[in-house]
């Protein structure tokens, strides 16, 4: 599955914005914007091309009243490196889970979920990670605290 | 998605393998559903100790965060001062001299020669044997030496900054290194002969703690744990930076994928850092060690990237998205311990407990690497 | 029982050697956890214990007096009188074993006839303290130890036994004295190198050396205090002087393991040469295997719990069953 | 004015017998397993060959808190980790001792900005410390002379003279 053909089958996910980025400028080779609904689709090509999920990036975009969620994957094979971003409204942050695919996007999950508040539905257990189990407020969140 | 008990009728007890406890190595939480000596079901609790470094990366300026870096990984605090300071200079478009990028890379190699002399002595002290440390503790000391006459600090160095480091490295420091290296690796065979050849010691890790590819690969586990699965994977080969191009070096890749191949892996490690470090102090041109025009109040243009290093553990990643203030807008560090820990659920399911900390031991923790 | 002052001079003689061997034996925690620190030091590049007195002499007097002086707590759930008894169970027993030990030709306390079985029966009993220890304190490790200590013991038991009874068939006798005396002359009379008897007697010894090691639960078979599993196995409970008592059973467990492979494997008292036996070969043959005991600690990490057990019922028990079954036929053809 | 909690003085004193038990128990301290974060790897390397606590009777770090009688809190004490460092501190028996080596420890060191949300800001908020080792991560002879700090506050006399500072500070 070389980057070429990944790249014609994300463009195949309608609503799916790909463009290749320079490795030595941005760190990443493929950067797919997809919408929300979309990202068990592009977690499933991932699989399938036998990439492996690096870390799931929350970004609270405050004046655009938007969070980024933006999924990193990495390929052993061949050292590629796609980030797979979406965005999802500020008041109530929506997502469906993809641990049921990468097992390991299950604390990667909770911990976006700690700090930034987004639901991931269908996560067997979304309770805090990194904060002490009683905790209700999200840290990461530009308007915490003020 | 931890198993039920009380499905299968079977008597279980739970067990804190409590924030305290000799074999987690700092304040990693283990909820042990254990039946008889048989664990069940192991579900780590991590948080204890969580530092809000990513918070402080949106209120620190750039420069004001280089010691938090150093702070996350601090048994081979190098490598995560490398990533950030990379990350940034990529941000900022900074290039920075030869001579710097040599003596980069010379240190951390050097501390990661001391962060698997840590691991191996930690290690065996899980297992029950307490010399060899007092041994590995006598090297990292020399290290620790070196790396202090220069930089300053014994364990949390603050030595790069954006564009270079920040004073040069003097004769002695590159006489005493060459010596040390000699000394170190005079030395071991006498580790092989008394730790890998010891008949207690590879009955207590062989076979012990199978982690395989695809495990590795569904949770996202890099480092030694990956190569000691048998997958050649090692950042600086795959996605290579600073002057790794320029130096040769082999990656140590074990296919059996328990602890013994884990072991062996770091113990390869060691040999090829001191091959790195000698190649890079023959190859180190003379000339300055800070890029010139690097302005004091870093204000990086608007935008985004991603920089990874091969730390001691693993693949550590710095994503650092910037508005044009001096402070970054958001600041994702992806920690290696955080996913080699993620796979300890499913991995330790049916072993005994003590096989079981046999594996946690062989997965190198530094539990505010994970908390961060 | 007619009391006439033969009679007396052997209470008073006796109520001398009970406080003589208790003096011994807690001499011997002392020095020997002191020998404990200072041993490993000299193979770890360090210095050890030596601002305490004169080359650290003194140290086991400070770790004693601050034990004693510790506040003794108990858990809320434990059951109080098991957890206070454990300890008293495992010293007792150790202590006593001192009782039928010759030390040299004339220095010992009872010479019964039927030392060696003295000597088992007792040493069975500090099993129970510490399993009694451990689950008496309410702790989820302290339980997990004692079945372990059980298993242990258990396994441990049998290949010891069997060495013994082999040993016994040569030596017509359960009498350690004249057990030693049958040693006398040069080295080459000691049972260790009597190959008349059985050519597996060094292999004998080897299983004595392992099974005594297992007993005291030193490692590379301390399964009971497994520090890096069960954080302070069945003594995680104990503080000041309940865990000082345990200190002290562990080290009179490993004194008396030695002094019986001294008397039994070692010809006791006798010189290797054969000029002035006494007591001094005695001791410096003790603390000789006491050494090797502290050595084999800080040189071997510690085994699996299913890899100790299987060493006994499946190595170590065959072979001192074949053992005893060589000594059997040379007895009868010789 | 370091205002210490006045313990209630003991019934009946013994003065050459506490003098006895005190530099018994100086000689004698038993420090507890107790990494929490970078001061862990200094206390390892100040009990390892190099520095070597054992010289001063202290190199057996017990794991249980019921046989240790000195809790060195090296690291940062997180707010979830609170409530386990008090129970470790209850379960210790009585005659304890605390050090709080480090900065975090002390005060809760670089991790204090305003609006902060995890790290409780010194251990002596949670309970009392005897020593306090700054630094960050203070090396392994400021640990030794916080022990023999430590030593000096049980027995009253210092065991080794305190080394006169090489550089001479001028005013």
């Amino acid at each position: 599955m070389t980057i070429l053909d990944i790249q014609t089958r994300f463009q195949a996910i309608h609503g799916a914005a790909v463009t290749e980025t320079a490795h030595s400028k941005h760190g990443v080779h493929l950067d797919v914007t997809v919408t929300p609904d979309r990202i068990p689709d592009s977690a499933r090509l991932m699989e399938e091309a036998q990439y492996t999920l690096e870390a799931i990036t929350g970004v609270d975009w405050l004046t655009e009243k938007q969070i980024e969620i933006l999924y990193d994957y990495t390929s052993y094979a061949s050292g590629t490196r796609i980030a797979v971003r979406t965005r999802v409204p500020r008041d109530n942050p929506e997502v469906a889970t993809i641990c049921t695919l990468h097992p390991g996007a299950n604390w990667h999950e909770r911990e976006t979920h700690d700090f930034f508040g987004v639901k991931f539905a269908g996560h067997p257990e979304l309770t805090p990670l990194l904060l002490p189990e009683d905790a209700d407020f999200h840290p990461l969140r530009k308007d915490y605290g003020t | 998605m931890s198993l039920e008990a009380q499905t299968i009728h079977r008597e279980t007890f739970v067990i804190n393998l409590g924030p305290q406890h000799p074999a987690t190595h700092g304040v990693l939480r283990i909820k042990l559903t254990m039946d008889g000596e048989y664990i069940y079901d192991a579900e780590p609790v991590i948080g204890y100790g969580h530092r809000m470094h990513e918070k402080m990366g949106e209120n620190r300026t750039y420069a004001k965060y280089l010691p938090n870096t150093a702070r996350m990984d601090y048994v081979a605090a190098m490598f995560n001062t490398h990533g950030y300071v990379c990350a940034v200079e990529r941000l900022a478009g900074i290039t920075v001299p030869e001579r710097a990028e040599y003596i980069r890379v010379i240190t951390a190699e050097l501390n990661r020669l001391a962060s698997h002399l840590l691991w191996a002595g930690a290690f065996l002290i899980d297992l029950g044997g307490f010399t060899p440390l007092l041994y590995t503790f006598d090297d990292r000391e020399q290290i620790l030496d070196l790396l202090e006459s220069v930089t300053g600090a014994r364990l949390t160095f603050c030595y790069y900054r954006f564009g270079g480091v920040c004073n040069d490295v003097d004769d002695e420091f590159v006489a005493g290194t060459r010596q040390f290296i000699s000394r170190l690796r005079s030395r071991m065979p006498m580790y092989h002969a008394l730790v890998t050849k010891n008949i207690i010691f590879r009955k207590r890790c062989e076979g012990i703690g199978p982690i395989t590819a695809a495990d590795c690969r569904r949770y996202g586990a890099t480092g030694p744990v990956l190569r000691g699965a048998g997958v050649a994977y090692d950042v600086r080969k795959a996605e290579p930076y600073s002057i790794y191009p320029k130096l040769d070096f082999n990656v140590p890749v074990y296919p059996e994928s328990d602890c013994m191949a884990r072991y062996l892996v770091r113990m390869d490690e060691i040999v090829e850092s001191m091959r790195i470090i000698e190649q890079a102090l023959d190859q180190m041109p003379a000339g300055p060690v800070m890029a010139e025009k690097v302005p004091k109040f870093l204000k990086p243009p608007k935008g985004e990237c991603y920089f990874n290093v091969e730390s001691a553990r693993g693949s550590f990643g710095v994503r650092a998205i910037s508005d044009g203030t001096d402070k970054a807008y958001r600041l994702k560090l992806r920690s290696p311990c955080f996913s080699n820990l993620s796979l300890f659920q499913e991995c330790s399911r049916g072993m005994l407990l003590a096989d079981a900390l046999a594996l946690l031991g062989s997965l190198d923790l530094v539990i505010p690497d994970i908390d961060r | 029982m007619t009391i006439n002052n033969e009679f007396i001079l052997e209470i008073v003689r006796l109520v001398l050697y009970a406080v003589g061997l208790i003096a011994f034996a807690a001499f011997n925690a002392a020095y020997l956890s002191l020998l404990e620190r200072k041993i490993p030091s000299w193979f770890q590049l360090r210095y050890g214990p030596k601002e305490v007195g004169w080359w650290g002499l003194l140290q086991p007097v400070a770790d004693g007096l601050k034990l004693l002086t510790k506040q003794l707590l108990v858990q809320r759930g434990a059951d109080v009188v098991l957890f206070k008894l454990a300890p008293v169970m495992v010293v007792i027993p150790a202590i006593m074993c001192l009782a039928t030990i010759p030390f040299s030709e004339t220095i010992v306390a009872r010479n019964l006839n039927l030392g060696l079985l003295v000597i088992f029966s007792f040493s069975a009993i500090h099993v129970i303290g510490t399993m009694l220890g451990g689950w008496a304190s309410y702790n989820k490790y302290a339980s997990i130890a004692a079945a372990r200590v059980v298993a242990q013991n258990i396994a441990y038991e049998i290949p010891l036994l069997l060495v013994m009874v082999a040993l016994v068939m040569v030596t017509h006798s359960f009498n350690l004295h004249t057990i030693v005396d049958q040693q006398a002359g040069g080295f080459w009379h000691w049972n260790v190198l009597r190959l008349s008897a059985s050519p597996l007697m060094p292999v004998a010894f080897i299983i004595y050396f392992i099974c005594m090691l297992a007993e005291s639960n030193r490692a590379p078979f301390d399964m009971v205090e497994a520090e890096s599993e069960l954080i302070a196995g069945a003594f995680t409970e104990y503080s000041g002087m309940g865990f000082g008592l345990f200190f002290i059973a562990e080290y009179a467990n490993i004194v008396v393991g030695c002094a019986l492979g001294t008397i039994l494997f070692l010809g006791g008292w006798h010189c290797p040469f054969n000029l002035l036996p006494g007591l001094h070969w005695f001791l410096i043959k003790m603390y000789f295997l006491c050494f090797t005991v502290i050595w084999v600690r800080w040189s071997f990490p510690r085994t699996q719990f299913y890899g100790l057990l299987n060493l006994s019922w499946k190595v170590l028990i065959p072979v001192a069953l074949a053992h005893l079954m060589i000594t059997a036929i040379m007895l009868k053809l010789v | 004015m370091d205002e210490q909690t006045q313990v209630p003085p003991g019934l009946i004193h013994f003065a050459l017998m506490d003098d006895v038990l005190n530099l018994a128990r100086a000689n004698s301290l038993w420090p507890m397993t107790f990494g929490l974060a970078c001061c862990a790897i200094e206390m390892m390397a100040t009990g390892a060959a190099r520095f070597d606590m054992a010289r001063f009777g202290c190199e057996v770090f017990r794991p249980s808190p019921r046989q240790c009688d000195l809790m060195i809190v090296c690291g940062t004490i997180n707010k979830k980790m609170a409530p386990a460092v008090a129970t470790l501190y209850d379960q210790m028996p009585e005659p304890k001792w605390v050090i709080a080596m480090g900065n975090c420890a002390i005060s809760g060191g670089p991790f204090v900005f305003p609006g902060q949300y995890s790290v409780v800001e010194g251990v002596d908020k949670i309970f009392p410390v005897d020593v306090y080792i700054p630094g960050c991560p203070p090396r392994p002879e400021a640990l030794i002379e916080g022990i023999l700090e430590l030593e000096k506050k049980l027995t009253g006399k210092r065991r080794w003279p305190v080394a006169p500072p090489q550089v001479q500070v001028t005013a």
